[in-house]
């Protein structure tokens, strides 16, 4: 058996093998201390990406706190699967931003692909029906062999996806600038429509109630935190054991109808995709928003590959899987629901008072942690900030000999020219709402049943960050907010996700600091909250960084179709009038 | 009149098309869940567009293994109409209810926009509200929509009148533009445009009506004359 | 155990415009001397039995469509390990 | 000339959500024994020269992508006719 092999928690400690999970000597420390042991093998993984800067925001949390998070029509802020915003009517919009910046660099399809099944479950997990999808791309220049290759499979990875679940994809930009070389920005926002009712929420509420499984079983995909692959603890073909993620569209779609059936029956006490770190995340999670604790056997855990270790299956991050806690005596009902669409729901587990983390496999407790060391007691980090010198440079003034050549130039660059040839490959129309399609400054869909209509955008000019971080990142939140208003709507709510460099590097972490001052200056003036986001840290390649890049995904309301307005041209002869200054 | 919407595990239009039906034509229509074997009570069959399982094997390829698909095929037997719409249409084509069959897109990718479709027979179930040679805008949205079908089969169309639409500017290489065909019967009919997604002004275009239009007015006649 | 492998490709004479951007691809990598490119799929089966009308059907009735693709198989017996 | 054959499967341990419909479909089509499916593709190339190397960085930088994908090739010589 490879459990094993598995060094134990003298040998993690003696030889330093936490260091190879990425947990730093003071983190190591403080498990010890709150365990009043050495943790083992699954501890250590759990713990190391519990702490991971991607589950845990310890370089941005201090940040994010500047961003407004209340407004009266705020349902839900930042903190649960996505944000919610009321729309009236007892209706409400559903809505998240996240990344898959590193799985798009290293497979392109499948990165974008499950990089968009993983926002869609983070909507659909809430209660709401996905009703659109945005996104936003940046590859280096299309000079490249590799970069043309991202750009396409990237693109074919999001329609692949998203035409198949039959969520529509409405809008989104791409730009082409070599800083984003080596480390290309995928980032997906979905958005959802929920009645005020059948919102739903991730906790594990309830002492006795049961924790269930369901979607795909787990394999050994995206495991690789632990470089630890040590050759004499598995065999060669082991240790090479790819971590790729392979999304399964189809899976998904019957995953969104099956907890979207679920939600009407009332012995669902509450609902949590299997984000980044697995059955890790959710479950403990879902414990903590509780105040309760968990206890998992994980021999129930449906797995498809044999011999799994209680580390794989905790920290695998196989696709289209959700975790849900019930009512006790009532599993059969959700059950049932399940199979109707062929998809298999497991009890693992159930809800316990004592607010531990407790996992059993083979008969044996793997795994005794308190909830609240995985979540809210995960470090915080405040980094070094250093301003970045700006070279002083001579203003540019370009010299323009032929204007119409220069327009032509301009028009053919690739983050200018038109990108029909992108957005065409996404289904955009499906569901029947799409007012306005991508090509116009924001995108519109109906709200069937009203005379009211969304609108929704995302926009982050990563150059003007670079330049000036906190001008930047007000200008970003700006923009997005003046394609709303000229698509006829009132900026409701917005989504973020920042895409950062290495935060270690003080000049990085300087331009967040900058950014998230700028983005949220903005946000207070113009009185749109922060409903949710993401942070993606550590992108750039080599010794560079990318520029700054914090995408905003905002969304508005349109009291009455009647006002939708788009940006073409509509007849010869009409007026051309500027505002502003 | 009471028809059918046909739901397979992936299927995603099929609230699209239930809407387009009996919230804009007003007629009643029915979810069916593809392991039912019964459609005698309806008096039409309505395949969806979407992905069934995934449009893994071949699009269309596992849906039309499914029991309900036997049912679909004693109904057409019967002269209802069976409409096919994108991957309603791929089912039609690997069940053997229609000849041909669907290659990927000539340009290996998916597409979605608005597209013309010329309408070159007027004298099917499903057309008689239109002209004929009429032009008229349904999007299209498929990876896969590329129509093939040998020298022989497409004289045999041709020979039967049973293509029915053509695109204006073929989008995905299409044998002969082909965008939609009906048996030799008249009564089914597969094709990859999307009139559910063309209903409503507001949504660009409003030409995809008449077609259910036809479909419910020949409907009612035909109980008419059984009455 | 049988391990059955079945390959599908398209009938000569249907258009494989994936071939072709494959092909151009190697062009543009500089790998000269490309003739052609021809695309298709691959089915691994593991079977309990290898009964060839069997297989013969699996092929004609689920892995291919006889209108535009030709399927060749090979049977393989293998020792669970 | 040369027929290349190239076959190209997904590594052992990486999700096949192709083959897993494929093999429940056989299911319900009451074919038994049916214990795995798994789908991969297979490219036919014709080629002038024969040079095991070119084949490989071929197979390795256009035809598969390494990260999850292996790949197995024949040679064959064929006279043109
Ligand atoms: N990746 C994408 N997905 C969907 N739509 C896109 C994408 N990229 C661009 N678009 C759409 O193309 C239009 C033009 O985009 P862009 O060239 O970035 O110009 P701008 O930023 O001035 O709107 C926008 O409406 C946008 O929604």
């Amino acid at each position: 058996m490879l459990r094993t092999l598995e060094p134990s928690p003298d040998a993690i400690f003696n030889e330093g093998i936490y260091r190879e999970f990425g947990l730093k000597e003071e983190e190591y420390a403080r498990i010890v201390k709150t365990l009043g042991r050495r943790p083992n093998f699954t501890e250590t993984g759990i713990y190391s990406v519990m702490w991971s800067e991607h589950c845990s925001y310890k370089s941005s949390r201090p940040l994010l706190k500047q961003f407004p998070t209340k407004a009266p029509r705020v349902l839900q802020g930042p903190g649960e699967g996505a944000g919610i915003i009321d729309i009236g009517d007892n209706e409400a919009l559903v809505f998240k931003m996240e990344s898959h910046n590193h799985p798009s660099a290293v497979e392109p399809y499948q990165g974008a692909a499950t990089g968009v099944g993983g926002i869609v479950r983070d909507v659909f997990s809430m209660g709401a029906r996905p009703i659109a999808l945005l996104n936003s791309l940046r590859f280096g220049e299309l000079t490249s062999d590799r970069v043309r290759y991202l750009f396409r499979e990237v693109v074919h990875g999001i329609s692949g996806y998203g035409n198949c679940i039959g969520v529509p994809t409405v809008g989104g930009e791409v730009y082409f600038d070599s800083c984003y070389e080596g480390n290309p920005i995928v980032n997906a926002m979905c958005v959802g429509l929920i009645n005020h009712d059948e919102i739903q929420k991730g906790v594990a509420d309830g002492v006795g109630n049961t924790v269930l499984y369901a979607g795909a079983a787990t394999g050994r995909d995206g495991i690789h935190g632990a470089t630890f692959a040590s050759e004499e603890l598995n065999d060669e073909s082991e240790s090479k054991r790819p971590s790729v993620q392979v999304g399964d569209p189809f899976m998904e779609k019957l995953l969104i109808e099956a907890c979207l059936e679920a939600i009407h029956c009332d012995a669902l006490v509450g609902m949590q995709d299997m984000g980044a770190a697995g059955l890790t995340s959710s479950a403990s999670e879902m414990a903590s928003k509780a105040g309760t604790g968990i206890s998992m056997n994980l021999d129930f855990v449906p797995q498809r590959e044999e011999n799994m270790t209680p580390y794989e299956m905790m920290l695998s991050e196989s696709q289209e899987r959700m975790l849900l806690v019930v009512e006790k005596g009532r599993e059969a009902e959700i059950q049932h629901i399940f199979k109707k669409y062929d998809l298999e729901a497991v009890a693992i587990g159930e809800v316990i008072s004592e607010p531990v983390f407790e996992l059993w496999h083979r008969d044996e407790c793997v795994t005794r942690v308190p909830v609240s060391s995985l979540t809210d007691d995960a470090p915080i980090y405040h980094h070094l900030s250093t301003p970045r010198i700006q070279k002083e440079e001579a203003a540019y003034v370009p010299v323009v000999e032929d204007y119409a050549q220069t327009l032509y130039g301009l028009l053919r660059q690739p983050t200018i020219a038109s990108k029909a040839s992108v957005y065409e490959q996404y289904d955009s129309m499906v569901q029947t709402n799409t007012v306005v399609h991508a090509g116009s400054d924001a995108a519109v869909l109906r709200i069937k049943g009203s005379n009211k209509a969304i609108s929704m955008t995302t926009d982050c000019n990563s150059r003007y960050i670079h330049l000036d971080p906190k001008n930047g990142g007000a200008i970003s939140v700006s923009e997005a907010a003046r394609n709303l208003v000229c698509s006829g709507a009132e900026p409701l709510a917005l989504t973020n996700c920042l895409n950062f460099g290495n935060p270690e590097k003080p000049e990085v972490f300087w331009e967040m600091e900058q950014t998230v001052a700028g983005m949220a200056e903005a946000c207070q003036a113009l009185h749109v909250p922060v409903i949710s986001g993401n942070v993606s840290l550590y992108n750039g390649s080599g010794d560079s960084s990318i520029y700054p890049t914090p995408t905003i995904g905002m969304v508005g309301l349109i009291e009455d179709i009647e006002h939708i307005t788009t940006q073409h041209a509509k007849e010869a002869g009409d007026a051309i009038y500027v505002i502003g200054e | 009149m009471k028809y059918a919407v046909i739901v397979f595990p992936g299927s995603n239009c099929d609230h699209d098309l239930h809407e387009a039906v009996s919230t804009i034509m007003g007629e009643e229509a029915t979810f069916v869940w593809h392991t039912e074997r019964d459609l005698s009570g309806y008096d039409g069959i309505l395949l969806p567009g979407g992905f069934s399982y995934g449009d893994y094997l071949r699009s269309g390829a596992i849906a039309a293994m499914s029991p309900i698909l036997t049912a679909v095929k004693e109904e057409a037997g019967k002269g209802k109409p069976v409409l096919g719409i994108c991957n309603g249409f791929q089912i039609l084509l690997e069940s053997g209810l229609l000849p041909g069959a669907m290659l990927r897109n000539e340009n290996q990718s998916f597409i979605c926009r608005p597209q013309q479709i010329k309408v070159v027979r007027n004298d099917t179930l499903f057309t008689e509200m239109y002209e004929w040679g009429e032009r008229v805008q349904f999007p299209v949205a498929h990876g896969e929509g590329n129509y093939y079908c040998d020298e022989k089969t497409l004289k045999q169309l041709q020979a039967h009148n049973q293509i029915v639409f053509t695109y204006e500017g073929n989008p995905n290489g299409s044998v002969h533009d082909i965008a939609g065909i009906v048996n030799k019967e008249g009564n089914v009919l597969g094709m990859m445009p999307h009139p559910e997604r063309a209903m409503e002004k507001l949504l660009g275009s409003e030409d995809g009506r008449r077609l259910f239009q036809s479909m419910i007015q020949h409907g009612r006649e035909r109980y008419a004359t059984y009455a | 155990m049988y391990k059955v492998t079945v390959i599908v490709t398209l009938k000569t004479g249907i258009l494989d415009p994936q071939g072709k951007t494959i092909r151009q691809s190697f062009q543009s990598l500089d790998y000269d001397g490309v003739v052609d490119v021809k695309t298709g799929k691959v089915y691994t089966l593991m079977l309990e039995s290898s009964e060839e009308s069997v297989v013969r059907s699996m092929c004609e009735r689920v892995l291919s469509n006889p209108v535009m693709e030709d399927y060749t198989y090979t049977i393989e017996e293998v020792v669970p390990s």
